[in-house]
């Protein structure tokens, strides 16, 4: 939808990484401690990366008319507010599943519990991207306030099933029902948030 | 050499004889050290991946201490050259370090029993891969090239008063890692007949850093002055 | 022919000033209808309260639709150009016509022929080296990427130099013969042929 | 030096609440556990909310010109970068500290660790402030995520440092060695940064 | 009496493009200079040039110092104001004066009366809630705050209507005969007296 840079691929990765190296550097270098703590230092790192990279989404095209055009436009709003999370969570999103792979290398994960990893970040961070998405048309023109009220408080459920769902996997227990509650919130989530949003815009313009 | 045209012509002249010697050495150095030098009697056969990861390791921190030299050049006397040198320097410092980083994990692999532990020594230069790529970002974010020049250049000065900060974390830290054995000044600790061999890997890889620095701007130059009539004089030269 | 919008009793007050009130209009295919007023009297606010994108407007306004029955929503191709021009820094004139016409798609051909039209040359350099009036020149470029239905156009003559004002007056009487409309604002009557609505709100 | 509404003290200090809060949930409510975790947590957190809270300082400035009248004015521009970015520092970093007072308790770190926590916090995350403007002069118009991926490999020592502190204070260590190497770095750092943010805001010009 | 500043040869060119070429002017107390050129031809580009914002300029700039000696560097008072005006969305009209004389500080009463002066009435509703043209008159307001040496001004006329426009060549006569000098913009001769200036580079 909207011309890109490369930068903005490895930017999101090289953020999720250095946070990533953060935890080992501030806890402590021990292995066993450091495998205890990975999934949520992964998942930590991701919500913070995706938000982080999605609080600018709409700001520039608010400010230099671009939105204007937007709802002008003759197909509906939500649908295109959809389509630009989509873009923007494609590459920021899709970068930071490859860091979270090295990462869960570099944190001593067993590889058993990869797949419910990244199935549960990829679900989980579209979900934040999503919210990221409203956080950001709430604090259009406006100090990161509002999206740092609204979004974080939000998110600590996701985060609670994606830790969840990678712990049980290396506790070699079923993890499908929390994909699964994942996904719902996901279905749930795409229609009424991408509405929310426009709503949230629409506001700016008042 | 100041002018861009006239290190085109210089480095012209010296890119051959650069070229050779370099390759020579380095390959020389390389089998030397990789099939030539004695078994070390405790690791094994393993151990010859000192010969590439001791030198790259090195190498990507001088490379990184010319970087900053050439950062203040750039940023005090404006030399343009000075800032394509930086901009040059810094994929193949780049690359050095990413390679002490791949060849240590495959040496921790047998001797360590791990891919990575989070000592001082490792996670040191994995800091320093994380500022090269800060640099190589910030630099390809900026269209305008001799600002981006410049952008860097502000980078890497700034870099330049953290490594030793942390070169000095390793007094506070457990490692695992080996502390330095080479200085200039004291005699090695190993034996000749393996110490010899690493000495012309230092060399041959210092020598193709030179070669690749000179070929990456020479690149650049042509890239960064595409408009100017000497470029087009000089293709055309070539050509005939 | 039938008028593509018609406009009723539009009214439109602001923190308890009334902007406009009782405003009555029609855009004809092929007029155009200028605002004029001094700052602060509403204009840009007229355009933005008739485009739907703030809704504090009390009144009617019906626009044709394709089977020539007249509708409560927009069902006519717009063009909106606000104060900002919507010109992305980080992108090229060219860049910039080309995400601007995503939706549509447009050849290449055209969007250089339209920045030459304008007078932007350099195509390819980035809008955050460009001077405003040839931010502005790019906006106009716009203009001619697709036949818009109605065009409104708040302040097209400002910081633009005589030549690019005169090209504007031609482009939009161009555009006028195809059929389309423009809803323009101004400080003062400009040259071309058009209905003028005065806002006399004084703040 | 410049006029701020109340929102902007309060965004950072709510960030760094979330994101402290984050841990428990992701990693494990144990108190043992916790608190071994507390002093790294704690400065991850304040390293992420003193670069997020300081990203955006000359943004708004240099698109709306008022970073002009900055450099046209007669004082030495490196002195206003400073008093800019004290500023910045005190009404964001001072939460911080409250905050991470507050957060030392939930996460059970022992009161004898809290005056060290303290000094070292003040010193690291004015460092943090330094370097995040630089950070932000550097990615001027450009995206968020960029400036911090600058700005974060910098960061470490002051991290290693900051931690370092905390722990030999918890294990009843002398942790005033590290204390003076902040310091000391802060000193170098003052005007070696604000110098170097001056030719960084400078280069957008161009 | 002495000019406040010499510019001899001065000369600038932007990738590749020769923008001016050896320009001479000199700055009075109490005289203007008006620098007109079409888009493009680098007004924006000389004014911050003389200001030393961006340094790509060749020539010789002399700036009168206050024991009447001719400096290199700027030793004079100067009010810029460029194309972005420097007017905070977030502040009232009132607290965005007060900001912009934070080095200097300036009485309540004053900041209110060249609200006043301006035209702009409601003093503590937000920037964001005003139209262009009153951000703009904002912006004048803060040429009141102080006596300046000289404005450099981008532009002054555009984005106001015609009581705005004669309002501005009141102020600069006004300022004028205190002394000040102003080096202002525009596509078109103005109303106020000056020394012209037109650069003729056409992109
Ligand atoms: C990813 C893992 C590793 C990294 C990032 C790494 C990094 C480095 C660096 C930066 C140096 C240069 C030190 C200096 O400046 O003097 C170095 C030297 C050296 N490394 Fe590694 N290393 C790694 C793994 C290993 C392993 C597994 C071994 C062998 C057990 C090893 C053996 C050595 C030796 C013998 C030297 C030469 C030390 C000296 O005398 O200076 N390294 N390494
Ligand atoms: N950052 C930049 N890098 C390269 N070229 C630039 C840059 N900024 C401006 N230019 C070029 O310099 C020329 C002069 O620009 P300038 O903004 O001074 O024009 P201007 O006379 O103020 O025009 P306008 O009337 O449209 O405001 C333009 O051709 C523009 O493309
Ligand atoms: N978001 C807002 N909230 C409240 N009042 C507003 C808002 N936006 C504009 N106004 C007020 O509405 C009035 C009209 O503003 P508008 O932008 O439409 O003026 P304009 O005619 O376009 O002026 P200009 O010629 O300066 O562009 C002004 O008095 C302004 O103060
Ligand atoms: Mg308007
Ligand atoms: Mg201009």
């Amino acid at each position: 939808m909207a011309f890109r840079r490369s930068s903005t691929y490895i930017t999101p990765l090289i953020f999720f990484l250095i946070v990533i190296s953060f935890f080992p550097i501030a806890l402590s270098p021990d292995q066993d401690f450091l495998r205890s703590l990975a999934p949520g230092v992964i998942w930590i790192a991701a919500l913070l990366s995706s938000l982080l990279a999605i609080e600018t989404i709409f700001s520039e095209d608010f400010r230099d008319g671009t939105l204007d055009e937007f709802f002008i436009s003759n197909d509906p709003s939500f649908v295109l507010v959809f389509a630009k999370v989509l873009c923007h969570w494609l590459v920021t999103g899709f970068p930071i599943l490859l860091a979270s792979l090295i990462s869960s290398l570099i944190l001593y994960l067993p590889v058993s519990s990869l797949l419910p990893m990244i199935c549960s970040l990829i679900l989980g961070t579209f979900f934040m991207s999503l919210l990221g998405a409203i956080g950001a048309a709430l604090s259009l023109g406006k100090s990161a306030i509002l999206s740092a009220i609204i979004v974080l408080p939000f998110s600590i459920p996701t985060l609670l099933m994606g830790t969840a769902a990678v712990s049980s996997a290396i506790d070699y227990q079923d993890y499908s029902g929390f994909l699964l509650i994942m996904g719902a919130m996901l279905a749930i989530g795409v229609p009424g948030l991408c509405l929310l949003t426009v709503e949230a815009i629409l506001l700016n313009y008042e | 050499m100041g002018s861009p045209p006239l290190f085109f012509k210089w480095s012209s002249k010296i890119l051959p004889w650069l070229l050779f010697i370099s390759i020579t050495v380095f390959i020389a150095g390389l089998l030397w050290g990789l099939f030539y030098s004695p078994t070390d009697y405790k690791q094994g056969d393993v151990y010859r991946i000192i010969y590439i990861h001791v030198p790259s390791a090195i190498l990507g921190q001088s490379i990184f201490m010319f970087m900053a030299i050439c950062g203040f050049i750039t940023m005090v006397w404006r030399v343009k050259i000075s800032g394509m040198l930086l901009k040059s320097a810094a994929p193949i410092g780049a690359s050095f370090t990413l390679i002490a980083l791949l060849t240590g994990s495959i040496w921790g692999k047998p001797t360590w029993g791990t891919w990575w532990v989070w000592d001082a020594r490792l996670t040191s230069t994995l800091i320093l891969f994380f500022i090269y790529a800060a640099i190589i970002g910030l630099h390809s974010s900026i269209d305008n090239k001799t600002k981006a020049d410049r952008a860097i250049s502000i980078l890497s000065l700034a870099g330049i008063a953290i490594i030793p900060i942390i070169k000095k974390s390793v007094d506070w830290w457990q490692t695992l890692h080996q502390p330095s054995t080479f200085s200039l000044t004291s005699a090695p600790s190993m034996t000749p007949d393996m110490y010899q061999p690493l000495l012309l890997c230092f060399l041959g890889f210092y020598l193709i850093f030179a070669l690749l620095l000179t070929m990456n701007l020479r690149a650049e130059v042509v890239i960064r002055e595409k408009n100017r009539s000497w470029v087009s004089k000089q293709f055309l030269n070539l050509e005939r | 022919m039938l008028p593509k919008l018609k406009v009723s009793n539009l009214s439109c007050s602001r923190a308890d000033n009334q902007l406009f009130d009782d405003l009555n209009f029609e855009v004809h295919p092929g007029q155009n209808i200028e605002i004029i007023g001094s700052n602060g009297s509403g204009k840009t606010t007229l355009l933005r309260v008739l485009l739907g994108l703030i809704d504090i407007g009390d009144g009617e306004m019906e626009w044709l639709d394709n089977e020539n029955n007249y509708n409560n929503f927009r069902s006519i191709d717009c063009f909106y150009q606000g104060h900002s021009l919507g010109i992305k820094n980080l992108l090229s004139a060219q860049e910039n016509l080309r995400l601007s016409s995503y939706s549509f798609g447009v050849s290449e051909e055209k969007i250089l022929s339209s920045l030459n039209r304008v007078g932007i040359n350099n195509h390819s350099s980035f809008a955050s080296e460009m001077s405003v009036g040839q931010k502005k020149r790019i906006s106009i470029a716009r203009w001619l990427l697709k036949d818009f239905g109605i065009y409104f156009i708040d302040e097209p003559f400002s910081a633009l130099d005589d030549q690019a004002s005169s090209l504007i007056v031609e482009i939009i009487e161009e555009l006028n013969a195809k059929g389309a409309s423009f809803v323009i604002t101004g400080h003062r009557p400009s040259e071309i042929t058009s209905n003028q609505i005065t806002l006399d709100h004084e703040v």
